[in-house]
């Protein structure tokens, strides 16, 4: 019976998505794409930045390569391999990524990974702009003939990188993960191998990531080095795992869903309050003032603190009981 | 033009360092992740350039200015946000000033717009020559004030009661607590110490630098590049860890062409945390 | 941890909420959802008003541009509804801003498609995003006209719905050859570029031209805007004694490295430029003397002999104080091509307008327009000198206004 | 197994210098398979490093570490852990955002890949060690007595051979001490051999040490049953000053 009514709630949410393209205009299918695209990349994050509490601030480096390895690779190799493509070398090079910047811990790891996607970004501008044309654009094929078919490919990411993550953290590898993130030195006491948890996790991360790297360039249709390998790209899908709840099933989608329509109806609404002068920065302002919040007064996130809530109601209950049978 | 290069490159880096030096109180002694710092860098820039349009006040003498206000600026950003988390994981201090760096960014961009103000001074591409180098009169005034506010902060962090106590806290808050520190008060001070070199930090960078609202985000990592370079908590690391980053941009742009200065930034940074995580001169941390 | 099964029904309710409010978000075509979007939904061809979609950068790196455009579009839309707007309608604008970004560009012809039911796309400013635009404009069907962008590959898509105002990279690059070869006394050239998709593409432009007009490109330097100092770099450039340096620059760098050459005492026959950061008229104040004798490459210039340059010029110092550059002058041709093309189309059709568009021939105060079957305007590129804080037209002859005076080096400049 | 002579753990002329002083110098002791050894000594003469040592989070300047018969120097913390050696912290370490029953079956999966056969054997030790009446709540919320408790059982979980406990009763109520004193009586009768750590609860030393090993400033002073240690002149008045009344 538990195990059934587990299952309600992603099943509910599915036919909501599947049945929103016959009622959206297309701007709206767009939303949900970026809904979904970062929703999955979200999930792809919360095992290495949630579940095993090592805050990644350089995912773009996974998601340019996975752009660029999908855009430099379609038109020769066609539409699917090179979307594998895209993923093997997004693993691939997540490996000596992981191994330099696993040796540090904290604050310096997020550094490392900053330092490791900056370098990638002037690399894919300057060094390599024979292959990449670096800021002049490259070209990229579509994934799919009609464009509205990218709603569905975005949805079926975003449930492969929910399911692929779900497994695993409600598995022995998530209980794993999860120790890494308390404390690294007690989870070795318990045969933990952590370093190569770390990037077990990061492997897999780095596999989703890519792979959402491909469906964005294919999307857009042309990506340029600061669309794909930027900090932003980093930072909203940290934030948008925060905001829904790092360490929580669920938290990426929710913090996607939000920021995504947040962003949308302040680029609107807010857009022609003229007195704030630059209204698109407001927008910005209020963004950064959401982070702020959420930092302090729900540090777990919105999932994350409901789940925390009603557990502090449901232990109250036990405890009462408890208490009348010590 | 080896010379002309180191030369160059030192006169950059004194630039590095001092933007890299509040940063070493708040992250190498604090242990606060502020990920805002570069925003911090910027408002004393935007300071600096208020007062030199608005009233015509030469930089060199707006730095008093913008140490005090960016002072008060940090120690009310403390007391308000950073306080309330300073005991929690440092994810959240990463998480909390990334937020506090957005929200200085675009409320400068609300105010200033994103035009590249700069403003043109006498002597900002003037040089001195002797010996056939070049030494431009805007880096060298930066690099003597850089040199005595290092002096002062290494003097005020080693010499004086509230440094001795700073360094305490950075040791152990618990105990430091117990002998009588109020720790509270003093990391205040301190985080606000750290924001005010920022600002200075600004003052010096406009003359030869514009401001816009991006320039904050490539600051702040800068700094952290310069802090871990150096070594936690020491002055004297982050100055050398400055003037490294300094000669090597210099040397990387001259033989190998300019945009190498970033990309070697980049791998000596990741080489340094691979190989010595304590940096040059500082505790180890790994 | 693990969610306990009350938490995961209360999250339930959460997330089934949220999708209600979406779900109603999304009723209907989208013409007035209830996520509160402006009230803009009016159909492009509603009653008496007709709104024209305009992408460009409002915030991000190129918003200087940004406003510049805005500029020019504002002129013109104040003299065409003076002189009864389209197609008998007062036209409004809605500017929708790209954030400098590709993607959100994309996301905005989105938005204009669909809440707009935009008919015609202007803009937006940088090539980045007008790639990611063009692409959009051809699956929707309907025209996009490019004011700015001067990359090549923005009309190499393959799509039938890009018309390009301005001329492109390879323009500037052919028009800079051009002169060197009638001087006849230059050889090597240093090309020193920014490293986003304007600089590159010039770059990529004049290493082409240069290879067939037969002078050595001797070396090739790319910066970031963000480097704090450029010193080091053109002392490589300084090195390899190039007889021309050809810069591809936005403003603040533009000025920030004629002034480190002087200081350094980088000499060349000719400092040429692919407009840009060197014909933005703020350009010979911030640079001072150290602008003196650049050359640049550009698309207009208020002395230009088309009827109406001079006017706008006063127009737009009028109405804003400042001084237009050819950005502003672009806008404000995109927007009487746009309401030219609709008038011949005769009515608000994405379709019938391309067609009117791919057959036009007109006079605008930019130039005479005429897009070719690729979509690109064949528009002149003339080079003016900067002759005691002037734009002064040297290049080509019929245009010129003034003779082209030869660079001394910087010692023997007062 | 270990061969006949080999004693279960050799710690053999062991030294550990940090900087200039020497925190562990020339230490050699060895614990029987089933022996329960305790180190006693004042704060700061190094009985965590030791421990440390074992487990490998430092690793000796000079000397071997022999576990089983073969030397453990050198290997990593969960190498070290897989051959058998348990450990709890002298400063308590739950795994504070994870339940009880989480924090158990991280030591099950040890053993295990399957979760319910984690959950399976986690109960069953958090009956043994008393521990099930708090099964779902945060480790983190638990008082320090049952986070020291839920330590032992975290390492239990392993089904270590060797246990290390640092401190297992500093600062317990003298009820909780004696709780504690029967659980650890229930594992050495189970056979599984320990190392414990104690600073001034000399009671848990008496009822259930078979040896004890005394050091003071980083060097073994005396070695014996607990009987003989406590009345060992040097014992006596490097550490404790003034006779124990015992």
């Amino acid at each position: 019976m538990k195990r059934l009514r587990a299952w309600i709630l992603p099943i509910l949410v599915l036919i909501l998505f599947a049945l929103i393209p016959f009622t959206a205009s297309f701007y709206y299918q767009q939303i949900f794409f970026y809904i979904f695209l970062f929703a999955g990349v979200g999930f792809a994050w919360n095992l290495v930045g949630g579940y095993a509490g090592q805050l990644s601030l350089g995912h773009a480096a996974f998601f340019g390569i996975g752009a660029y390895a999908y855009a430099l690779l379609a038109p020769h190799i066609g539409t699917g391999p090179a979307v594998l493509a895209a993923a093997v070398l997004s693993t691939v090079s997540a490996a000596p990524i992981g191994l330099i910047c696993f040796r540090l811990r904290g604050p310096y790891f997020a550094l490392a990974t900053i330092a490791v996607a900056q370098l990638l970004l002037v690399l894919a501008t300057n060094q390599f702009k024979g292959l990449t044309q670096g800021a002049a654009g490259l070209l990229v094929q579509g994934m799919v003939p009609d464009p509205s078919l990218y709603y569905w490919v975005a949805l079926g990411f975003m449930v492969v990188a929910f399911a692929v993550t779900a497994l695993l953290a409600t598995s022995k590898t998530g209980y794993y993960l999860m120790a890494i993130r308390e404390d690294e030195d007690t989870a070795q006491t318990v045969t933990i191998n952590t370093p190569l948890y770390k990037l077990y996790a990061l492997l897999v991360s780095a596999l989703l990531t890519g792979v959402g790297g491909s469906i964005f360039a294919a999307n857009l249709g042309t990506i340029q080095p600061n669309d794909v390998f930027s900090a932003a790209i980093s930072n909203q899908v940290v934030f948008l795992a925060i905001l829904g709840g790092a360490g929580t099933l669920y938290g990426p989608l929710v913090g996607a869903f939000i920021l995504e329509f947040a962003s949308d109806w302040l680029k609107n609404s807010v857009a022609n309050v003229t007195w704030l002068g630059d209204a698109n920065a407001f927008a910005f302002f209020l963004y950064g003032l959401l982070i702020v919040l959420v930092v302090m007064y729900m540090p777990a996130g919105i999932v994350g603190t409901v789940a925390k809530w009603r557990k502090g109601r449901a232990a109250h209950v036990h405890a009462q009981r408890t208490t009348a049978g010590v | 033009m080896f010379l002309q290069t180191i030369v160059n490159g030192l006169l950059l880096g004194a630039l590095y360092a001092i933007v890299g030096m509040g940063l070493s109180i708040v992250f190498g002694t604090m242990r606060i992740v502020n990920f805002a710092h570069g925003q911090f860098v910027m408002a004393g820039m935007y300071i600096t350039y208020t007062l030199f349009t608005a009233f015509g006040l030469d930089p060199y003498v707006s730095a008093l200015v913008s140490f005090v206000l960016c002072f008060l600026l940090g120690m009310a950003v403390y007391r308000v946000a950073i306080h309330r988390i300073i005991r929690g994981p440092e994810m959240n201090h990463i998480l909390l000033t990334a937020g506090i760096g957005l929200m200085l960014t675009n409320l400068a961009q609300m105010v200033y717009n994103t035009n590249q103000l700069t403003i043109n001074l006498s002597y900002s591409h003037r040089d001195l020559v002797f010996g056939g180098l070049r030494i431009n009169i805007a880096y060298l005034i930066s690099f003597l004030i850089a040199a005595v506010v290092a002096a002062l902060l290494f003097w005020f962090i080693m010499k004086t009661e509230t440094g001795r106590a700073i360094r305490a806290i950075s040791q152990n808050a618990a105990a430091a607590a117990l002998s009588g520190i109020h720790v509270t008060r003093v990391t205040m001070l301190a985080f606000g110490l750290g924001i005010a070199v920022a600002g200075v930090a600004g003052t010096l960078l406009l003359p030869i630098h514009y401001v816009d609202p991006s320039v904050g985000d490539a600051f702040s990592l800068l700094a952290f590049i310069i802090v871990v370079l150096g070594g936690m908590g020491s002055i004297l690391g982050s100055a050398i860890g400055g003037l490294l980053i300094g000669v090597i941009a210099q040397l990387a742009s001259y033989y190998l062409g300019q945009s190498y200065s970033d990309v070697l930034t980049y791998v000596v940074f990741l080489l340094v945390l691979l190989f010595k995580p304590s940096g040059l001169l500082g505790r180890s941390r790994v | 941890m693990h969610n306990r099964r009350p938490a995961r029904m209360l999250a339930t309710l959460t997330l089934a909420g949220l999708f209600a409010l979406a779900g109603c978000g999304t009723s209907g075509s989208g013409a007035s959802g209830g996520s509160g979007n402006t009230g803009g939904g009016s159909a492009g061809s509603g009653d008496n008003t007709l709104t024209l979609g305009v992408i460009t950068s409002i915030t991000g790196a190129d918003s200087e541009f940004g406003k510049a455009q805005k500029e020019g579009y504002e002129v013109a839309l104040d003299e065409i509804n003076a002189a009864g707007g389209i197609l008998g309608k007062q036209v409004k604008l809605v500017y929708l801003d790209d954030k400098s970004s590709a993607q959100e560009a994309a996301k905005d012809v989105d938005q204009l498609v669909s809440q707009y039911h935009a008919q015609i796309i202007l803009g937006p400013y940088s090539s980045g995003s007008a790639l990611a635009v063009v692409k959009k404009a051809d699956t929707y069907k309907i025209p996009d006209i490019v004011p700015t962008a001067t990359a090549a590959n923005v009309t190499q898509t393959g799509s039938k719905y890009v018309f390009r105002l301005c001329a492109t990279s390879d323009d500037y690059a052919k028009a800079i050859c051009e002169l060197l070869k009638q001087q006849g006394d230059a050889k090597t050239m240093a090309i020193v570029h920014e490293d986003q998709n304007f600089g590159t593409s010039a770059d990529k432009a004049m290493v082409n031209y240069a290879k067939q007009y037969g002078f050595e490109v001797v070396d090739d330097e790319s910066y970031s805007t963000k480097d704090l100092d450029y010193k080091a770099m053109l002392q490589r450039v300084k090195q390899k004694h190039p007889d021309v340096i050809y810069f591809a620059s936005y403003s603040k760098d533009a000025v920030a490295l004629m002034k480190q050459a002087q200081e350094i005492d980088l000499n060349a026959k000719y400092f040429t430029a692919a407009g840009t950061g060197f014909s933005v008229g703020t350009f010979p104040q911030d640079a001072g003397p150290a602008a003196e004798y650049t050359l640049a490459a550009g698309q207009w210039d208020p002395s230009a002999k088309w009827p109406g340059a001079k006017e706008f010029y006063d127009k737009v110092h009028a109405k804003f104080g400042d001084y237009p550059s050819y950005h502003d002058m672009e806008a404000y041709a995109a927007l009487y091509v746009a309401k030219e093309a609709i008038e011949q189309a005769g009515a608000y059709d994405g379709q019938k307008i391309r067609d009117a568009l791919a057959s036009l021939q007109m006079e605008t105060a930019f130039g005479p327009v005429h897009f070719d079957s690729t979509g690109q305007n064949a528009h002149p590129v003339i080079v003016t000198q900067i002759q005691n804080g002037k734009f002064v037209t040297v290049f080509p002859s019929d245009a010129a206004t003034g003779k082209l005076l030869p660079t001394p080096p910087w010692s023997q400049r007062k | 197994m270990s061969t006949h002579n080999e004693p279960l753990l050799a710690f053999d002329h062991v030294k550990k210098h940090f900087g200039g002083l020497f925190v562990t110098n020339d230490v050699s002791f060895s614990v029987q398979q089933g022996e329960v050894l305790f180190i006693i000594g004042p704060n700061g003469a190094g009985k965590t490093t030791i421990f440390n040592l074992i487990t490998g989070f430092v690793t000796p300047d000079e000397g071997d570490i022999r576990f089983e018969g073969e030397s453990i120097k050198g290997l990593k913390p969960y190498q070290i852990a897989r051959r058998g050696i348990g450990r709890t912290f002298q400063i308590v370490q739950p795994l504070a955002n994870m339940s009880v029953l989480d924090n158990v079956m991280l030591g099950a999966f040890a053993h295990t890949s399957s979760k319910h056969e984690a959950r399976r054997q986690a109960d069953e030790i958090l009956d043994l060690t008393g521990l099930g009446k708090w099964r779902d709540r945060m480790a983190g919320s638990l008082p320090l007595a049952g986070r020291k408790r839920l330590e032992i059982a975290r390492a239990l979980a392993t089904r270590p051979k060797l246990i290390l406990l640092d401190e297992v009763c500093a600062g317990l109520t003298p009820t909780e001490a004696v709780e504690t004193i029967q659980l650890l009586k229930q594992l050495r009768d189970r056979g599984v051999s320990a190392i414990g750590g104690i600073e001034h609860v000399m009671r848990v030393v008496m009822e259930i040490s078979d040896r004890v090993i005394v050091i003071h400033h980083g060097q073994k002073i005396a070695e014996g049953t607990p009987q003989e240690v406590t009345s060992h002149p040097d014992v006596i008045e490097a550490y404790l000053g003034a006779r124990l009344e015992v």
